[in-house]
């Protein structure tokens, strides 16, 4: 079986990105990437790429999910270790860890692999149209909600129309794919009329006000999940899904047990473990849980855990990730209102030294302008040299001959790692006379002032477009702007960057406004850190998802 | 006298302590011999090894004490070498012992029969029903009224004569060849001491007993008691028949020590106490030689001070031993000590007077969530109405419970009185708080505390608490003033003057209550209560407190409550006498008048209880029965009709005696007829033989 | 006696009520109310939401409501046995609770079932013979213990008796179900770091009574040895480390609070710390209030049993 | 009903020859390294020589110490190590010791070179030396810890002398306060008061005193209940002297002794306390070393033989010290009990 997609038009753009790539200006990967978002399959972009297809299988039967290993044991119960949460209304979840005890219930129209290739999950395929504002999908057929009813259009629209709900107030409606079909009415963003249109039982159609390229991407953001249409929250009191496992019991803080759906044909294919267990263990202790023998894998250990990992029985499995640490500072505050004082501070600092002590193993080091290299726009901007002579005459020139004192909060939200960084800056910013204090708090604490702090170390989540940091968090006036930064123009770049699809013009583009942000000197962003997680030898197939998602349909536990 | 094996004997038995410092020698060189049916007396003051020779004889030394020479024979058996079962076999059957504190000796948490039925099931065998009636017989021989009961009951149940008479029963119940009794009366009252001292005698008569009577009162020792040894500081200084010592004493501190307690006769001005000069050595400090030495007038230097001393018997008399070198070249009728009499103080002008002064608390029993707790009172004092005048000196005397205590309160101003008035000059005083008082008024009646150990605070300088007072009663200002004030007092009190710079810690009790003294005459008051000012001090070192205290009254003609249950000491230095029991005045008058008939039956009583140490005087024997009632609830009518003699049912227990009239001042509280009253028999008297 | 019982139980319910509402009104703050939000939607998304959609989660948490009213419905609650919802734990705090109260209850029980009688033998037998080698070697045994602190033994213990020797398991999340194994450790932490203090008060109980005059009257009754101790001193040297014990209960309630977050045992202590960080106002609240009542409860026990042990005080 | 330990008695302490210059010692040794601790970089470049003078003055008062302890062994142990971790805590920034925040290499075994660096005791999960972090951790727990169990003794004591010298309403509501306080398991009342205030040294002194004030009440209050009825109490009061006075001229230095005692009992457990809630994480913050934080990072990494240094370092400190408060008030209470 060869390329069934080979039935669809290949869209106009899709020549377009070969073009790119031929030329040097969009690496093969990210063709392959944006080639499947464009509704090719994800086999065909990779041989147009000229790239061997990695192990998935969708030539067979177009799954998202990687080949059957002819290895492979049935049977078996995966224990997991991960923070155990509630499951209320899987469109409002704000944490990765309730959607990885939902995954393999609830089901997404695509499914993007840990390769970051979008792939069509319940649909089957799916068409955009030239100017990225009609897209069109077909549902697979034969998929079962584990109740027995057939899996249809109705069931999205049902979705899509309750994410669009104000009162729900589902996070969805940030996707720019669903913003899209939104309109504002009377003060509240509601659904445009004739947003969603349903052709039949398996196909439908979305009309956007504005074009959207990662349409299919977005429909494997987690919040995302398909519920029956008969939903009503808590999930975790019937919970009807398309998926190969079924809930049994939900106790939050203590454990989440999933079971095989028993009586109904999966449509995904072979499924191998009979149940998935997770149970509550604090980030912190997931590691050392491991360690004592009690859980097949953990949702993720710290980098200060890498040695204590190395020495344990288990295959250690890192994600390269846009995760970063951003040490802002608020440019509305003394003295950062004075863009010599942040410049002195940011060339007082060596970021490549700082993420060789913090993560030496995996994670880029971060250009203090948020865009992550793996980002498929990225511009490598000349790489940052430290400079503590200018950064002294600097200082000087803005009136601090003497140096300057100034206190950084850190919160560790995403581990004590945040800490080292801010310790690392601290010895280094001594040089050029500045004298950091590391205010260290709780998490918990550290969110309450995120966004008010003059200096603050704030984590930033992996997102798959570097234009979508930047719109997030330093646009004018946008709720995450943590920095207080406001640059018209820049605003007005970043608009342009956004409604340009073509990778090459983007990448043009985005050389200006990652040197503008840089240049401003906003933050000191010295890593972009990978993700570690482990899995004991037993495991097989275990995937290393940069976003942390659980895709357990094809692992399988050797006895 | 027939050759009999002595129950017990002690040979040349030496007792040391182990402490950090060293071997500690607690008795040097003691030889006892003790024979059947005989009752002999220790005596001696507080460290002089009394108590540690009875622990000896029981072979129970504790970890630190051992006997490291001579012998302990019972019945001719040497003790130390008995193994431990056979010393279990004797201890409580053939040897048992009385203890000075009845509550503390017996087991809070077990009932008093049980405790009791021990000693039969152990010592001989029997059932516990057959130990149980055994117990209850004894009960009843020791004169415990409701015996049954009192096997069910736990000793703090019972009260502090009753418990120790069941430690007496217990004592008794083996039948015992020797009965061991450390200070067994020292923590009860004087007319409860009365009691158990009649028992005691009976007992040995009665049993046969042999019995060693530890005391540090001669005038017990006499009353029960054979032979004497006295003690001092680790050795026996003097061994003899009772009379023989009595009144043929050849150690000077045997003597010393009758020199310091007031006997009958002796009179604050003709014929003041001879206190014994200086202080008991410590025991890591004695002296080479005789321990007596330096406080002794006899002392000469290479001879007392030469050798360890041996005891040497008394020409004329075997059993008459002394421990001095001396004793045959002094003149022991010629040199008899005298004080130097002094004359006569004329009493000025009344300075307090108090009228009808009646002080009741409420005791109430719960606190901020209380749900209605039930309100007692506690009538402390009823209607006192007496007076005191200028450089006179009354006695306030009466046992525990007697409200003397909460008498100096009202006066010190720290209790408003309830009703009634106490004057002191004309500023009326029984409402009046000390906070609310004047300086002078304060300043102008002022206290001497009983306790040696509680009443200088340990945490400052001697010449600082002195000190304050000066400066608090305005007497002097400047540092230098103070100072110099705070040395003439030291002076006056007869302490060197670098005691200033010192904590009461370095003091010895005698010392501290010098100071109290000096403390309380710093602001020149006009009227100072004693509260038992000696009674916890040793006796050698009493008299010269006493004389000190009567001394500076004397000087600066200064009014003195003398609070004490000594009547001895009262009849030597009071001169009239105010007789408390349960906060009524049951009789006051002069000292002459209150000491001679007619009597209040409870003031006959008292005097018949307190033990002289005088063989040439005769005292009347009355024992009161029962114990003192509680304040809390005092009998109906007279307070003392539960335990009166005389008591008239239907009159004393109804109704509230009349207060009648003898003389000038002399009132006594009874129902009895002034006839009767008067028609009473002295008390004390001396002896036909012995008068002079 | 039973009115001071009534009174104590009074004073414990006034105890409650004055705690529970300064308890409600330190949760009340718009900090902590902050705080709930950045747990339950993350620290982004709550500085995302608009004014009107932060009351609006607020409403939906009942939140918004003045915190007396709160507070009193909250009390009407309880007072009909409903103890209030977990918020962390999305689940009624009644039954979660009594859950985790079972799980501390068998540490407890398996403490004690150890700690009564080692501390009781241990303080015997040195207090007997005061002074004696026996004496200092079990009372330095019990300085040492009591002095490492329960945090640091539950690390020797664990370094040695799991990461060394590998006899037990390090950790005591019990995911498989209870496990003994698994108790075994923390048992021996509170074991060990509190026996050290109930044996030296035992000892200094029994040293106190073996130097009383009451037995120097029964050993010079010649009564046997061992009848002197076991009649007349242990009864009067064991009252004393009686309430003693009593009252550790409440300590107890204290020091699990450590051993379960380090060993990972989900019991009473570790859900309140939970509770108290998330923060989970009506968990903390609840915890609170059983914490109280375990404290006053025990020392009503301790007085009782005081009075019962103690004739003195029972036929006052 | 109350049982405690603590017997009335003279102190051993007043056995001291100078007790004047005792407290001078101490107050020489103490405010520089509370200044040091509680002021951190406000002390600018002064920081560097703050605690010079407190190093003598620490050898010094050991020796007085152990002079005056010299009858007890226990305590004379104790002192030592109390005075080991005091003289650490202010000789620390003049010990060629490494930065104790710098990451060299991590997870290097005690005894062994990494980067021509010996580490006498390794360096852990961030290569921070571990010799260094464990002598420099005794700083704050040191002066937070003597702090709250200084401060908790001022309000305790004060309440317990009001309470048990002027009885009545003052006694029945303070009590009933103390009561409050008392019912809650100490645990309990810390997590409750830092989650509320805040995890910081200033507020674990907070929370210390909520928690031990009431103990401490109640112990001076019965002392002071004992102490009244004393005759030279009554002397003071029949002289007319202020309550104020008699509280603290004549009572306050009587309950001296048992309060010392009691007091390095009481430090003991406010050791035992800070760290515990540092462990817990409601504590002292990173990233300065602290024992209990040194727990709290390693526990997470530490949890292999091979590792396990990492946590037995900081745990046997902290037994150590704890140990040495304990073994002091062993000792003095065992030298108060001989007097």
């Amino acid at each position: 079986m060869s390329t069934n997609n080979s039935s669809t038009e290949l869209h106009s753009k899709v020549p377009q990105l070969r073009k790119q790539m031929k030329d040097g200006a969009l690496s093969r990967r990210e063709f392959v990437r944006f080639a499947a978002l464009l509704g090719v399959g994800a086999g065909a972009a990779y041989s147009m790429a000229g790239l061997p297809s990695p192990a998935f299988a969708d030539d067979q039967a177009n799954m998202p999910f990687p080949p059957d290993d002819p290895n492979a044991q049935s049977g078996g119960v995966l224990k997991v270790a991960m923070q155990v949460q509630k499951m209320e209304d899987p469109a409002t979840y704000s944490w990765v860890e309730m959607s990885n005890q939902t995954r393999h219930i609830l089901e997404h129209l695509t499914m993007t692999g840990p390769d970051n290739v979008t792939r069509p999950m319940l649909a089957e395929r799916w068409e955009a149209s030239d100017d990225l504002k009609t897209w069109t999908f077909y549902l697979r057929k034969g998929v079962k909600w584990n109740n027995g009813d057939d899996f249809t259009t109705e069931d999205v629209k049902f979705n899509f129309e309750r994410w669009m709900n104000p009162d729900l107030g589902s996070s969805n409606v940030g996707l720019s794919s669903i913003a899209a079909l939104m309109e504002e009415k009377d003060g509240k963003k509601v659904m445009r009329d004739g947003a969603i249109e349903v052709i039949d039982d398996h196909t439908i159609r979305f009309h956007l006000s504005k074009a959207v390229l990662s349409f299919p991407e977005d429909m494997y953001n987690y919040p995302t999940a398909l519920v029956h249409r008969s939903f009503k929250p808590p999930f975790s009191d019937n919970a009807i899904g398309t998926g190969p496992f079924t809930l049994v019991e939900n106790t939050v803080g203590d454990r989440c047990i999933l079971k095989r759906v028993e009586g109904i044909e999966y449509w995904g294919g072979k499924v191998y473990l009979d149940e998935i267990h997770y149970y509550n263990f604090d980030e912190d202790n997931q590691l050392t849980t491991f360690a004592g023998g009690d859980v097949d894998a953990i949702y993720e250990f710290g980098v200060e855990q890498m040695e204590l990992a190395k020495a344990l029985d288990g295959n250690i499995i890192a994600a390269r990730t846009a995760q970063t640490l951003c040490c802002r500072f608020q440019v509305t505050e003394k003295p950062f209102d004075d863009k010599r004082v942040r410049q002195a501070i940011v060339k007082a600092v060596d970021n490549a030294l700082i993420k060789e002590l913090v993560y030496p193993e995996g994670g880029d080091v971060g250009e203090n302008q948020h865009v992550a290299p793996i980002h498929p726009e990225y511009f490598k901007l000349p790489p940052l040299v430290r400079d503590v002579d200018a950064a002294k005459a600097l200082l000087a020139e803005a009136g601090y001959p003497d140096g300057l004192e100034l206190t950084i909060d850190v919160g560790n939200t995403d581990g004590p790692w945040h800490q080292t960084v801010a310790e690392a800056m601290r010895d280094q910013l001594k040089d050029a006379g500045i004298t950091l204090n590391v205010n260290v708090m709780p998490a918990s604490k550290y969110w309450e002032i995120w966004d008010k702090t003059p200096f603050g170390a704030t984590a930033w989540t992996h997102r798959p477009l570097g234009t979508m940091v930047l719109s997030l968090g330093y646009r004018t006036g946008v709720p995450w702007n943590e920095t207080k930064y406001s640059n018209p123009e820049w605003d007005k770049a970043l608009d342009e960057a956004e409604a340009t699809l073509d990778v090459e013009k983007r990448r043009a583009l985005m050389e200006n406004i990652e040197k503008v942000l840089q240049d401003d000197a906003v933050m000191v962003q010295p890593i972009c850190r990978p993700v570690y997680t482990i899995a004991s030898k037993a495991v097989h197939g275990y995937p290393a998802h940069p976003t942390q998602y659980h895709q357990f349909n094809k692992v399988w536990k050797a006895s | 006298m027939t050759e009999q094996t002595p129950v017990l004997e002690c040979r040349n038995l030496c007792i040391s302590y182990y402490t950090r410092a060293g071997e500690i020698p607690a008795v040097v060189d003691f030889n006892l011999k003790l024979m059947p049916g005989e009752a002999h007396g220790i005596v001696g003051e507080s460290g002089c090894g009394k108590s540690t020779v009875a622990l000896a004889i029981m072979q129970y030394m504790g970890r630190n004490g051992a006997i490291v020479g001579g012998e302990i024979l019972f019945e001719g058996r040497d003790m130390r070498t008995m193994s431990e079962e056979e010393l279990r076999q004797i201890r409580g059957s053939k040897i048992a012992m009385v203890y000075q504190e009845p509550m503390a000796s017996l087991n809070p948490a077990m009932t008093i029969g049980d405790q009791l039925a021990e000693v039969p099931i152990y010592h001989d065998g029997l059932s516990e029903s057959e130990a149980l009636a055994r117990a209850e017989e004894m009960l009843a021989k020791v004169r415990l009224p409701d015996p049954r009961r009192i096997l069910r009951s736990y000793p703090h149940q019972i009260s502090g004569g009753q418990q120790q008479r069941v430690v007496i029963a217990m004592a008794l119940l083996s039948n015992p060849r020797l009965l061991l009794l450390d200070e067994p009366t020292t923590a009860l009252d004087v007319t409860v001491e009365a009691g158990i001292v009649e028992l005691i005698n009976e007992i040995s008569a009665e049993f046969g007993t042999s019995m060693i009577y530890i005391s540090h009162n001669l005038g017990l020792i006499l009353e029960t008691c054979h032979r004497l040894t006295v003690m001092y500081s680790g050795e026996a200084v003097e061994v003899g028949d009772i009379e023989d010592v009595f009144d043929e004493m050849r150690h000077p501190y045997t003597r010393g020590l009758f020199g310091s307690i007031p006997l009958p006769g002796a009179d604050k001005n003709a014929h003041p106490l001879m206190a014994i000069p200086g202080q008991l050595p410590l025991p890591h400090e004695r002296p080479p030689g005789c321990n007596f030495g330096p406080r002794c007038s006899f002392f000469k230097g290479g001879l007392c001070d030469a050798r360890a001393l041996p005891m040497h018997p008394v020409p004329g008399d075997d059993d008459h031993r002394v421990r001095c070198e001396r004793f045959a070249e002094i003149d022991w009728d010629r040199d008899l000590p005298k004080g130097e009499a002094k004359p006569p103080i004329k009493a000025g002008p009344v300075v307090l007077s108090v009228r009808d002064m009646t002080k009741h608390y409420a005791i109430e029993t719960g606190g901020l969530l209380a749900m209605g707790g039930a309100t007692r009172t506690v009538k402390a004092n009823e209607k006192l109405t007496f007076s005191a005048r200028e450089a006179e000196t009354v006695a306030i005397v009466g046992e525990s419970g007697c409200g003397k205590s909460t008498f100096a309160k009202v006066l010190m101003g720290l209790e408003d009185a309830t009703d009634g008035q106490v004057l002191l000059g004309d500023t009326e005083l029984g409402d009046l708080p000390v906070q609310k008082r004047s300086k002078d008024t304060i300043a102008n009646l002022q206290m001497v505390f009983q306790n040696p150990f509680d009443t200088l605070n340990p945490s400052h300088t001697i010449g600082a608490q002195i000190g304050r007072v000066i400066r608090k009663f305005g007497v002097a200002r400047s540092e230098e003033e103070v100072n110099e004030i705070v040395y003439r007092l030291l002076d006056t009190v007869k302490l060197p003057r670098d005691f200033a710079k010192r904590k009461p810690r370095q003091l010895s009790g005698g010392q501290k209550q010098r100071v109290g003294i000096a403390r309380a005459f710093a602001g020149n008051p006009s009227v100072v209560i004693a509260d038992e000012p000696v009674s916890a001090l040793d006796v050698s070192v009493q008299a010269a407190v006493t004389e000190l205290l009567m001394d500076i009254q004397r000087e600066n003609r200064t009014t003195m409550l003398f609070i004490s249950h000594d009547l001895s000491v009262v009849r030597y230095l009071a001169d009239r006498i105010v007789v408390m029991y349960l906060g009524r005045i049951m009789e006051q008058g002069t000292t002459e008048e209150v000491f001679s008939p007619p009597y209040h039956p409870y003031t006959e009583a008292l005097l018949a209880a307190v033990p002289i140490a005088d063989t040439r005087v005769k005292k009347r024997h009355i024992v009161l029965k029962g114990e003192i009632p509680s304040p809390s609830n005092p009998p109906k009518g007279c307070p003392f009709s539960t335990r009166c003699p005389y008591m008239i049912p239907g009159t004393c227990d109804v109704e509230l005696p009349p207060n009648r009239t003898f003389g000038q001042d002399h009132r006594i509280l009874c129902h009895l007829q002034p006839s009767e009253l008067e028609g009473m028999e002295p008390v004390i008297s001396p002896r036909a033989e012995a008068a002079e | 006696m039973l009115k001071l019982i009534l009174r104590r139980l009074l004073q414990m319910l006034l105890i409650m009520a004055v705690a529970s509402l300064l308890l409600f009104a330190i949760f009340d703050t718009p900090e902590f109310k902050k705080r709930l939000a950045v747990q339950e939607l993350g620290g982004f998304a709550v500085s995302a939401l608009t004014e009107e959609s932060y009351n609006a989660w607020l409403a939906e948490k009942g939140l918004d409501v003045p915190f007396h009213t709160r507070y009193l419905n909250w009390v009407g609650d309880i007072l009909q046995g409903d103890m209030g919802f977990s918020y962390e734990k999305n689940r009624p705090v009644g039954p979660l609770l009594l859950d985790r109260l079972a799980n501390t209850g068998i540490l407890a029980f398996f403490v004690f079932a150890l700690m009564i009688p080692l501390s009781l033998v241990l303080g015997i037998l040195a207090g007997m013979k005061e002074g004696s080698a026996q004496d200092r070697t079990i009372s330095f045994l019990s300085v040492f213990t009591t002095s490492i602190p329960e945090i640091a033994t539950a690390i020797l213990l664990t370094v040695v008796l799991s990461l060394g020797l590998g006899w037990l398991p390090a950790k005591s999340a019990m995911i498989n179900g209870f496990s003994f194994r698994e108790l075994l450790l923390p048992v021996l932490t509170l074991v060990i770091y509190d026996f050290g203090y109930v044996a030296r008060m035992t000892r200094a109980s029994m040293a106190e009574v073996m130097t009383s005059q009451y037995i120097r009257t029964a050993v010079l009754k010649g009564l046997p040895y061992r009848r002197v101790v076991m009649k007349h001193a242990l009864r009067n040297a064991l009252i004393a480390p009686f309430t003693l014990i009593v009252l550790q209960l409440n300590w107890l309630l204290s020091g699990v609070v450590v051993v379960e977050v380090f060993f990972e045992y989900d019991g009473f202590g570790k859900l309140l710390l939970e509770a108290a960080l998330f923060p989970d106002v009506e968990v903390v609240q609840a915890c609170t209030l059983v914490a109280v009542a375990v404290a006053v409860l025990s020392q009503i026990i301790s007085d009782i049993g005081y009075t019962f042990l103690n004739p003195r005080i029972r036929f006052a | 009903m109350a049982v405690t330990e603590i017997e009335a008695g003279p102190s051993a302490l007043e056995r001291l020859s100078h007790p004047r210059a005792l407290i001078a010692l101490g107050l020489l040794m103490w405010l520089p390294l509370m200044s040091y601790v509680m002021g951190g970089t406000a002390l600018g470049p002064a920081a560097d020589y703050i605690l010079l003078p407190a190093i003598p003055a620490t050898l010094l008062l050991y020796v007085l110490g152990v002079r005056a302890f010299r009858e007890s062994r226990v305590a004379v142990i104790g002192l030592t190590l109390v005075f080991f971790w005091l003289l650490a805590a202010v000789a620390a920034p003049y010990l060629p010791l490494l930065d104790p925040n710098k990451p060299i290499a991590p997870f290097v075994t005690p005894l062994s070179e990494k980067r021509d660096v010996f580490f006498w005791l390794g360096t852990d999960f961030k290569g921070r030396d571990m010799l260094s972090r464990m002598i420099w951790g005794c700083q704050r727990v040191i002066v937070w810890g003597v702090s709250a169990t200084f401060v908790a003794y001022v309000v305790g004591a004060l309440f317990g002398l009001i309470s048990g010298y002027l009885s009545g309403w003052w006694d029945e509501i303070i009590s009933f306060v103390a009561n409050v306080l008392l019912s809650f398991p100490v645990m309990v009342l810390f997590i409750v008061i830092l989650n509320y205030l805040g995890p910081s040294g200033f507020n674990i002194v907070v929370a210390v005193t909520f928690a031990s004030a009431p103990a401490i009440m109640r112990i001076v209050r019965g002392l002071t209940l004992d102490i009244k009825t004393r005759d030279y109490v009554f002397a003071a009061q029949t002289r007319g002297e202020h309550p104020l006075y008699i509280m603290i001229v004549e009572l306050l230095p009587n309950v001296r002794g048992p309060i010392i005692v009691d007091a390095c009992l009481r430090l003991g457990y406010t050791t035992v306390a800070i760290t515990t809630l540092t462990f817990l994480g409601l504590g002292l913050q990173p990233p300065d070393p602290d024992w209990g934080l040194m727990i709290r990072e390693s526990a997470k990494t530490a949890m292999l033989w091979k590792f396990s240094y990492m946590l037995l370092v900081p745990a046997l400190a902290v037994s150590s010290l704890i140990l040495g408060f304990n073994l002091m008030a062993d000792g003095l209470r065992e030298m108060s009990l001989r007097d």
